[in-house]
């Protein structure tokens, strides 16, 4: 049965062959069909793997499949080859269920674009790429699907490919994410050089057999590895591209830019904890990276007015704390809120698709509002994913896991109360963004009929979803891990320092904070408004709604010191200066052979002129020299 | 005077007879075509005696002459080179009216004084060779009369007289010091007896040859006497001339040894240089295929003094073979100008081969692939040429000329790649439709012949080289 | 004996110079026969009579002949000198002067550096009998050449001197009309 | 018999050719050209003299000889050219005869 | 014998082509597609033969796939010898393949003189082979110099408005430097002269050729400008934007495909073997200027408005990786860029056809004039799109492999420059998604009807798609098929101790790995 895990990024492989070749041919339902259905395959393929999986674990609860040698030069020689084991196997079960959720979703969301062939097809290469990217038992493998993700990210992005600002959002989202694998591109020199092979297995063992921990050559393959992971899972200083990759179709958004391909950088640190473990300084950066993100996009998020930029930043916020579980060794609370953030943010972003259609494209909350009558399915699927994403204790999925993280970061060996700290500030954020987004758009006064209802096919997936981010959290319930006991088969165990009775405690003040946050959103976005444009009418409240709706001017900064430089120097140099040497010597010759034109007079006295001075200069070296 | 010895001297002879042929028949029958197959049939018949004249084995034949198989090579392009510059100015005059029988006499006459300087060892055979080819030369740049070719007529006999008293003056000294003319008791004199006359007169010697080879400083006639000549002259001045010219400069001066005397290796390595260059420079901004052509030959006779000066075995091939394919071409470029249809005049601006090879393709094809040799274009003789050339100038390690080539040849292309730019041009306008009458037959075969012996020579050069080393070589 | 050699010397150099500052051509032509005289006799001085007998009776004699019917053909009068007198300015000189000032001194210098040089010139004298019998011996070929060579100019001349058809205009075979660029 | 050093005799024949050449240069009267030209000819046949002298050989003197004949040859075709040139030009002005250059 | 076939096969052709064409204006494009075809057909059964019978392995100097060695120029020790290795047997394989591609993207594009243009076609195609599979350096030049011409009458006669300029441009470059080849040849030919008496071409009685380290060096530059300018390397590549920017689309695949990848090829087969030292003295900066050509290429290419030469600066960037990988000298470093040579004729070939095709129908290579053309054409924009990509590196597609694999080698001998150089991962996007947006994307304001791809011309793309890929995914039988012909190239190395992949030291030895910071960052 194993034998089959090849067949899980086939499908989705297919369908995107299917749906570039099939052309016209296909109709509106047929491409539908196919983009569905093949990820659905694969979906139903990883759920009988698990299955398979569980049952009868593979030896060393491992199992990898090599379809043939990619390149062999030496000792160099990557694989196509498949490395299944408990963690890409939750990474591909999360991916392809959720993908295929999306897809359904999509269905009806993009029916009546001219575009929907297209879309499908990009949207399965995407899937391909993904599950190839936690595939992969090499990391050249990986990084092909690594820059596959990103490739397919930019093209959904600028997807309405007619309007040149999505086309604008897009290329950014690629060259950022670029400017992170260049660096992972330079991680994966080092490691072939220095260990001789690139399958991730052997290199996280020969790493730890031959390196020190804090040995040079650790930190520098740790810290390129985290650039490229930064890129990708869009944290600080790479995440400028994420909310503007708000720009695509809405179901993008909740697959691409929510559940699965900015996770990527999670997975790599994840699957590479050996190489993190040898360099506790980059760890630590990974956890103050990421409390910097949480707290930064949180901030962000507050003073946002496009509903799906606040879930931009959102996202960059959550994947913040697994970050910060990354950072303090809490690998499988990382996974864990990787899987519940995957659940609930596609559950918000799909929310906030039907939102959007309804309105005819309106994004901006301010000009939403008592949708909760109209829309009631959207609404109460929308609310168990805010709950969850605001983690509102017990009844939802985030709550377990970010608990668990914030206990983590306190409890584990290298956490700290900063750290600690800023996540449970971040919690308090997270609240209050999440809850200003549901007041606004589906309580207050009503503005306007909705335009169009969503169907079945849209309505199923946010219901799937909507369960999923209330129950899911149960497979790691406190006391009960049975999700982080299955995971601890790829991923160490986290060195746990407190008792019981403290993480209880921990989870209360958690608790206080995600309710405390709700309630002040309540207070301010729909008890006493007018408390809150006060606030942002002040002097200091202006300024900062500034700063942070600017996402804290890093944009600003970029395109002053990179974009502009860059623009600048190839439009100086634009008509290749160099080429100056080349048609100045042309010009020197040709001046030249004009001014000795000129000594051709004619004058027949004057070239004998000539052979005299000839004559003179020839006798003056016969005799002197 | 032995009977041997006259056997080595038939070429020249049947040359000198046939001279004396034609003037009794022209004396008798005035009939152009007669005249030129009389002309044709006494090359054929004086390269015939080639054989006969190289089996009775290098001779000196009275002090003036020897008669080796290097003359005999030489005599051999010379005749070649005259018989087809015979057939073009059949050709090139057989429209026109008037007496023009009197041309192939000097022709005839100026290729025998070439011959003779490629076979002379003495200064009264070299200065007699010269003025017989000079003199006949003023006369047949001249010989159409029109205003242009009697100006570079009269230009072309001041500045030759000037260099010819040059050169006597510097054979004079020569004679002064060594009390002999001939090159052999020279040669052995030179080195004891090396003193400032002898020097002086091998400077002015030089100068004197510089001049006929159109060498900088001594150019500045090149370009209005090819002008001003008809193309089937100018052909003859731009290859028999030199041939013959060079020639006996590369017997002189190896007989004499340059690389000793370091003096006149760096005089002659001065003008290699200022030739190359100035005469590439000078053809850049040319408008007038003669002119640059002209030009051009000021540049290739500069690429031939590096293999000269190179000197030994090796440079006497390299000069002969790139002068053999030199020839050939240099005749073919010609041979097109001069066959290229115009309006009632040659056709010597660029402009008027605009388009040709839409017109005339197989005219065009040949003129491109002269000119690709001129450049040095593999597949053709001017590839192997200059090859040859590099290969001498490398092999004696003389970097400085080398570079100078190259860089020469890297101008070069400009002009040369130009004109065939404009042969493919689109035709501007329609007017120039004109004169699309076939080309006479006999030029036509001519020039066929001539491309064919370029690729020959450019793709299958063994044979040549190897007939240069066997008689050619200079001991 | 050395006196008349210094003597005629001086008579040619300052007739040659008198042959390129005169404007009037049959002034010149006379001038350049004196100098022509002077080495006639200078080659008698040195042994040469043949020679001496040949310069006086060829150069001075015939070439100089034709020089005059050329003169007279194109009818060079007073008219000519004037023209000349416009075309030879003093300024003029200047340039021709200074090479040839430069060349003459390069020339001076290379001639006496060398140093006296034996044997010295003119102590025997060589007649026409051995010039005769070199001309036929050694020199046969020569003779041959220089026969041609008078041939050539002898049709040349034939042929330049021909006044027929090629009025003024310029004939097919040179060019353009106008020789400039186009 | 005198017994001249041969520098002399050269150093008068560089006078002479030495005349001969500013005479070209600077006259622009064909004819006088032509003339000046004869100088330089006629220099260089003294000093082929001078040489035969020198070593006592017919040599030099053979080599006037020739360059009598070759003088005789030149001024025979310059003076034709000059006739046609003054049938062109109207003039012996040598630098009106500079159509072609460049 | 078969390798002169190879060659005197498209010569025949080529006349073939010339004469046919007053037939007709079909016949010349069918017999050159024939005579392409015939060639490729018995090249690929070449190939597969070598691999049944393992004949790929062999590494000893001397030893060759194939072999022709007849006498020539006897005087001057030239042979008319040509001889095969992998590496070039591939690249005759590529000359081939984009051959083909040439003639029948330019089935509609030519109708003018379509007899000569065929006969020039042809004709460069067999000087390439010739210059692949020359052994005798004086043969080597003959080659090289002969692609020429046709190239000139080729850009000259059938390019676009500046082709004049452009044509004598790229002539004067090429020839001038090759020049100072040929200057370097003969005093290598003195060289080996001077030291054993033998006069000869030959480029194995050459190797080896004991040289005072000033002359290899001096030798070794005139090889390498000649190489430079062709390749090309940075200060001397100004004359390709504008030769690819004017020739006609068969000239353009012709001189990116196939012209450039000759300057690569001679750096392989000649000047590393012959001046070992001299070359891993100069490695350094040859390295430099490569990187700073892939800056410098990427930078220039986003900054063009004309669309032809954006493709072509991005030449430049891509040529410097194989630049860089040739002067690494290793294994891993050498194999990339062999990939990328075939990589970038396959894919800056396809995106020239694409050009072409949109020059056809639009008649402007202006970006400014362009854009949105998805709309009207997406099977071309899908096409452009996937090249741009190919383009930019992404894995999966053939550039990629080779980059890495160049990057991979470079970084084990230099690990600034291998981090410079990793920088035109990034420059490369900007520029290859610029061309995307600014053609394909956007509003379509100019063009609302054009036609999409014919079956022809899909064609054409489809099977150059299936190349990259198949090249980004299973590279290794170009790997393999060079890979003798590379080991016999590193051993020619100074102090050669070329470990398969130099990772393996570590293995060995776990003190070198930590012992030795890693500068990475």
């Amino acid at each position: 049965m194993l034998r089959l895990l090849f067949l899980i990024p086939f499908f989705p492989f297919a369908g995107f062959a299917l749906l570039a070749l099939g052309g016209r041919r296909l109709g509106r339902r047929g491409s539908a069909a196919i983009g569905a259905g093949s990820v659905g395959l694969s979906a139903l393929a990883s759920l009988a793997l698990s299955l398979d999986f569980l049952i009868s674990p593979p030896a060393g609860y491992s199992y990898s499949q090599t379809l043939w040698t990619w390149m062999k030069v030496g000792g160099f020689d990557p694989g196509i080859s498949f490395y299944l084991d408990a963690l890409s196997l939750v990474m591909i079960l999360v991916i392809s269920v959720v993908s295929f959720l999306i897809h359904i979703y999509s269905s009806g969301f993009m029916s009546a674009d001219e575009g929907r062939r297209r879309f499908f097809a990009y949207m399965n290469l995407f899937v391909g790429f993904m599950l190839t990217l936690v595939l992969a038992d090499n990391l050249v493998l990986l990084y092909l699907g690594w820059e596959g993700v990103g490739l397919c990210s930019y093209l959904l992005i600028g997807f309405w490919y007619k309007d040149a600002a999505n086309g604008r959002a897009a290329r950014k989202a690629f060259i950022v994410t670029r400017v992170g694998d260049a660096a992972m591109a330079i991680a994966l020199f080092l490691l072939f050089n220095k260990l001789g092979t690139l399958q991730i297995q052997a290199l996280m063992r020969l790493a730890s057999a031959h390196w020190q921990a804090g040995s040079g050559l650790a930190v520098a393959a740790a810290a390129l590895l985290l650039t490229g992971a930064l890129g990708k899972s869009a944290q600080l200083p790479l995440q400028t591209w994420l909310p503007d990759a708000m720009a695509g179709p809405t179901p993008v958004s909740a697959l691409i830019h929510a559940a699965t391909m900015v996770t990527a950088g999670v997975y790599l640190i994840a699957r590479t904890n050996a190489l993190f473990s040898l360099a506790p300084h980059v760890r630590l950066l990974v956890a103050v990276i990421g409390a910097a993100t949480l707290l930064l996009a949180g901030f962000s998020a507050l003073v946002q007015r496009d509903i799906k930029r606040v879930l931009a930043y959102s996202t960059i916020s959550q994947i913040g704390y697994m970050f910060l579980a990354l950072g303090v060794g809490a690998w499988s609370a990382a996974i864990f809120h990787f899987m519940t953030h995957a659940f609930f943010k596609a559950l918000l972003f799909l929310g906030a698709g039907v939102v959007i259609k309804a309105l005819g494209e309106e994004h901006d909350m301010f000009r939403m509002g008592g949708l909760r009558k109209q829309l009631p399915l959207a609404f109460w699927t929308f609310l168990a994913g805010a709950a969850s994403l605001s983690a509102l204790p017990l009844i939802t999925a985030g709550f377990y896991s970010k608990d668990l993280i914030l206990w983590d970061a306190w409890s584990s060996a290298s956490g700290s109360v900063w750290l600690w700290a800023a996540g449970l500030a971040g919690a308090f954020l997270t609240s209050i963004y999440t809850f200003r987004m549901v007041f606004l758009t589906f309580f207050g006064r009503s503005r306007g009929r909705i335009g169009s209802l969503p169907g079945f096919s849209m309505q199923a997936p946010l219901v799937a979803l909507a369960v999923l981010s209330l129950a899911g959290g149960f497979v790691e319930a406190p006391g009960l891990p049975v999700l982080s006991r299955f995971l601890h088969h790829s991923l160490p165990a986290m060195q746990q320092a407190g008792s019981a009775t403290a993480q209880f405690a921990f989870g209360l003040i958690a608790a206080a904070a995600s309710l405390s946050g709700i309630y002040l959103a309540y207070h301010l976005f729909l008890r006493r408004p007018s408390h809150a444009e006060a606030l942002a009418a002040s002097a200091p409240g202006r300024l900062l709604h500034r700063w942070w709706f600017a996402g804290w001017g890093f944009d600003w900064i970029y395109e002053r010191i990179i974009v502009m430089p860059y623009t600048c120097l190839a439009h100086a140099g634009k008509n290749d200066l160099l080429d100056l040497i080349f048609t100045g010597m042309a010009r020197t010759a040709a001046g030249a052979g004009r001014l000795l034109g000129k000594t051709q007079t004619g004058r027949t006295r004057w070239y004998a002129a000539g052979i005299a001075a000839g004559v003179i200069v020839v006798l003056a070296m016969m005799v002197n020299w | 005077m032995s009977g041997q010895d006259f056997i080595s001297l038939l070429p020249l002879t049947v040359l000198a007879a046939t001279v004396v042929l034609i003037m009794l028949a022209v004396s008798v029958y005035r009939s152009h075509i007669l005249v030129l197959l009389i002309t044709l049939a006494g090359l054929t018949a004086a390269a015939a005696m080639l054989p006969l004249a190289a089996g009775s084995g290098p001779r000196r034949v009275t002090s003036l002459l020897v008669v080796d198989g290097y003359a005999l090579f030489y005599t051999g392009v010379i005749l070649a080179a005259t018989f087809v510059v015979a057939v073009f100015s059949f050709v090139y005059l057989r429209k026109q009216q008037g007496q023009q029988e009197e041309l192939y006499l000097l022709l005839l006459l100026a290729a025998l004084g070439a011959a003779v300087m490629a076979a002379s060892s003495h200064f009264a055979s070299l200065f007699l060779g010269l003025e017989l080819l000079s003199s006949s030369l003023f006369i047949l740049i001249a010989y159409p009369r029109g205003r242009l070719n009697i100006e570079a007529g009269v230009k072309y006999l001041i500045l030759a007289s000037v260099s010819t008293s040059v050169l006597l003056f510097g054979m004079a000294f020569i004679y002064d010091q060594t009390g002999t003319m001939q090159f052999s008791r020279m040669a052995a004199l030179a080195d004891a007896n090396a003193g400032v006359l002898f020097t002086t007169g091998l400077g002015l010697l030089a100068v004197g040859l510089g001049f006929k080879l159109a060498l900088v400083p001594f150019h500045m006639w090149t370009a209005d006497v090819y002008q001003g000549a008809p193309a089937p002259v100018t052909a003859f001045v731009a290859t028999v001339s030199k041939v013959g010219v060079f020639a006996l400069a590369l017997r002189f001066f190896s007989q004499v040894g340059i690389r000793p005397q370091a003096h006149l290796f760096l005089m002659f390595a001065l003008i290699a240089i200022a030739s190359m260059l100035a005469g590439n420079l000078l053809a850049l901004t040319q408008d007038n295929v003669k002119r640059i052509l002209a030009y051009s030959s000021i540049a290739h006779l500069g690429y031939l003094l590096v293999a000269f000066l190179a000197s030994g075995p090796l440079a006497i091939t390299a000069v002969t073979f790139y002068l053999s394919a030199y020839t050939a071409t240099t005749l073919g470029a010609f041979g097109v100008v001069g066959m290229t249809p115009c309006r009632g005049r040659e056709a010597d601006a660029v402009e008027d081969y605009r388009g040709l090879f839409w017109r005339r393709p197989w005219l065009a094809a040949i003129f491109a692939a002269m000119l690709f040799s001129l450049a040095g274009i593999p597949l053709t003789a001017g590839f192997i040429g200059k090859f040859y050339l590099l290969d001498a100038g490398v092999g004696s390690s003389l970097w400085l000329l080398v570079f100078s080539l190259v860089a020469g040849s890297g101008i070069s292309l400009y002009y040369y790649l130009r004109l065939v730019v404009v042969m493919y041009m689109r035709p501007r306008g329609a007017s120039s439709g004109e004169a699309t009458a076939s080309c006479p037959w006999a030029g036509s075969l001519m020039l066929t012949a001539l491309l064919a012996v370029i690729f020959w020579l450019g793709v299958y050069p063994a044979p040549l080289i190897d007939m240069i080393q066997k008689t050619a070589a200079l001991k | 004996m050395d006196v008349t050699f210094y003597i005629s010397a001086a008579v040619a150099v300052v007739a040659t110079l008198a042959v390129i500052t005169r404007y009037n051509a049959v002034h010149a032509l006379l001038y350049l026969i004196v100098s022509l005289l002077a080495v006639s006799l200078i080659f008698f001085i040195l042994g040469a009579p043949f020679a001496a007998a040949l310069e006086a009776i060829i150069y001075a004699g015939a070439i100089m002949v034709l020089f005059i019917f050329v003169i007279m053909i194109l009818n060079l009068g007073p008219q000519a000198a004037r023209v000349e007198r416009i075309w030879l300015k003093p300024r003029t000189w200047l340039g021709p002067a200074a090479l040839a000032l430069i060349l003459a001194g390069e020339l001076i210098y290379i001639l006496i550096s060398g140093g006296e040089q034996e044997p010295k010139a003119g102590t025997a004298v060589v007649g026409a009998n051995e010039v005769g019998i070199a001309l036929f011996g050694p020199y046969l070929l020569g003779v041959e050449l220089a026969s041609l060579l008078l041939l050539a100019g002898l049709v040349g001349a034939y042929h330049l001197g021909r006044r027929s058809g090629s009025e003024g205009s310029d004939s097919p075979g040179s060019g353009r009309p106008n020789g400039e660029k186009v | 018999m005198a017994s001249i050093p041969a520098n002399y005799g050269l150093l008068l024949a560089a006078a002479l050719f030495v005349l001969g050449f500013a005479g070209v240069l600077a006259r622009r009267n064909i004819i006088f050209m032509l003339l000046s030209i004869e100088i330089m000819v006629n220099a260089s046949g003294l000093a082929f003299v001078v040489g035969g002298s020198r070593w006592r050989q017919p040599d030099g003197q053979l080599m006037f000889i020739f360059i009598l004949a070759m003088a005789a040859v030149e001024v025979s075709l310059g003076l034709a050219l000059v006739l046609q040139l003054y049938h062109h030009l109207k003039s012996l002005d040598i630098d009106k005869a500079s159509r072609m250059k460049g | 014998m078969i390798l002169a076939w190879l060659i005197l096969w498209l010569l025949a052709g080529g006349l073939l082509a010339w004469f046919s064409a007053r037939w007709g204006n079909a016949w010349p494009r069918w017999i050159s597609l024939i005579t392409l075809l015939v060639q490729l057909a018995a090249l690929t059964g070449l190939w597969i033969g070598f691999f049944s019978h393992g004949n790929l392995a062999v590494a000893a100097p001397g030893q060759w796939l194939a072999e022709l060695n007849l006498p020539w120029i006897p005087a001057w020790g030239a042979r008319f010898h040509l001889a095969l290795d992998g590496v070039g047997l591939l690249m005759i394989l590529l000359t081939s393949f984009l051959g083909i591609v040439a003639v029948a993207a330019s089935w509609q594009g030519i109708q003018h003189r379509v007899g000569f243009f065929h006969f020039n076609l042809l004709w460069i195609l067999a000087a390439i082979d010739g210059v692949f599979l020359a052994v005798d350096l004086f043969l080597f030049y003959f080659f090289w110099e002969l692609m020429l011409v046709p190239l000139y009458f080729l850009i000259g006669i059938w390019g676009h408005q500046n082709r004049v300029y452009a044509a004598l441009k790229f002539f004067i470059f090429t020839q001038a430097s090759s020049l100072v080849m040929l200057v370097a040849i003969l005093g290598l030919y003195f060289a080996h002269a001077n030291s054993s008496g033998v006069y000869t071409f030959d480029y194995l009685g050459l190797l080896g050729t004991p040289m005072s380290s000033f002359t290899e060096m001096a030798l070794m530059l005139g090889f390498f400008i000649a190489f430079a300018v062709k390749l090309p390397v940075l200060p001397l590549h100004t004359w390709l934007p504008d030769a690819h920017t004017e020739a006609p689309t068969a000239g353009s695949v012709a001189l990116a495909g196939l012209v450039l990848k000759v300057g690569a090829f001679g750096m392989l087969r000649f000047l590393l073997p012959l001046f070992p030292r001299a070359a891993s003295d100069f490695s350094t900066l040859a390295m430099s200027l490569a990187v700073a050509g892939i800056i410098y290429g990427a930078l220039l290419a986003f900054s063009q408005t004309d669309l032809k030469r954006m493709v072509a600066y991005t030449s430049i960037s891509h040529m410097g990786f194989v630049l860089l990988g040739i002067f690494a000298w290793n294994q891993l470093a050498l194999q990339g860029a062999i990939v990328i040579m075939i990589a970038h004729g396959v894919s800056t070939g396809a995106l020239f056809v694409i050009v072409g095709d949109l020059q056809d129908r639009i008649h402007t290579r202006d970006l400014d004039r362009m854009g949105g053309l998805w709309s009207v054409m997406p099977r071309l924009s899908g096409a452009g799109l996937l090249f741009a990509l190919a383009s930019l590196g992404l894995p999966g597609l053939g550039n990629f492999v080779g980059e890495f694999l160049v990057l991979l080698g470079v970084y084990q001998v230099s690990i600034p420059l291998a981090v410079l150089a990793s920088l035109g991962f990034i420059v490369s996007t900007v520029y290859a998604l610029w061309l995307v947006q600014r053609v394909f994307l956007g509003r379509n304001k100019h063009h609302r009807q054009l036609p999409d791809y014919n079956l022809r011309e899909s064609a054409i793309m489809a099977v150059m798609i299936v190349v990259i890929t198949a090249l980004g995914l299973y590279p290794q039988p170009v790997l393999s098929t060079a890979r003798g012909a590379l080991k016999k190239l590193g051993s020619y190395a100074p102090g050669h101790h070329q470990p398969e992949a130099s990772g393996a030291v570590a293995h060995k030895d776990p003190q070198a790995g930590a012992t030795k910071p890693g500068s990475g960052s």
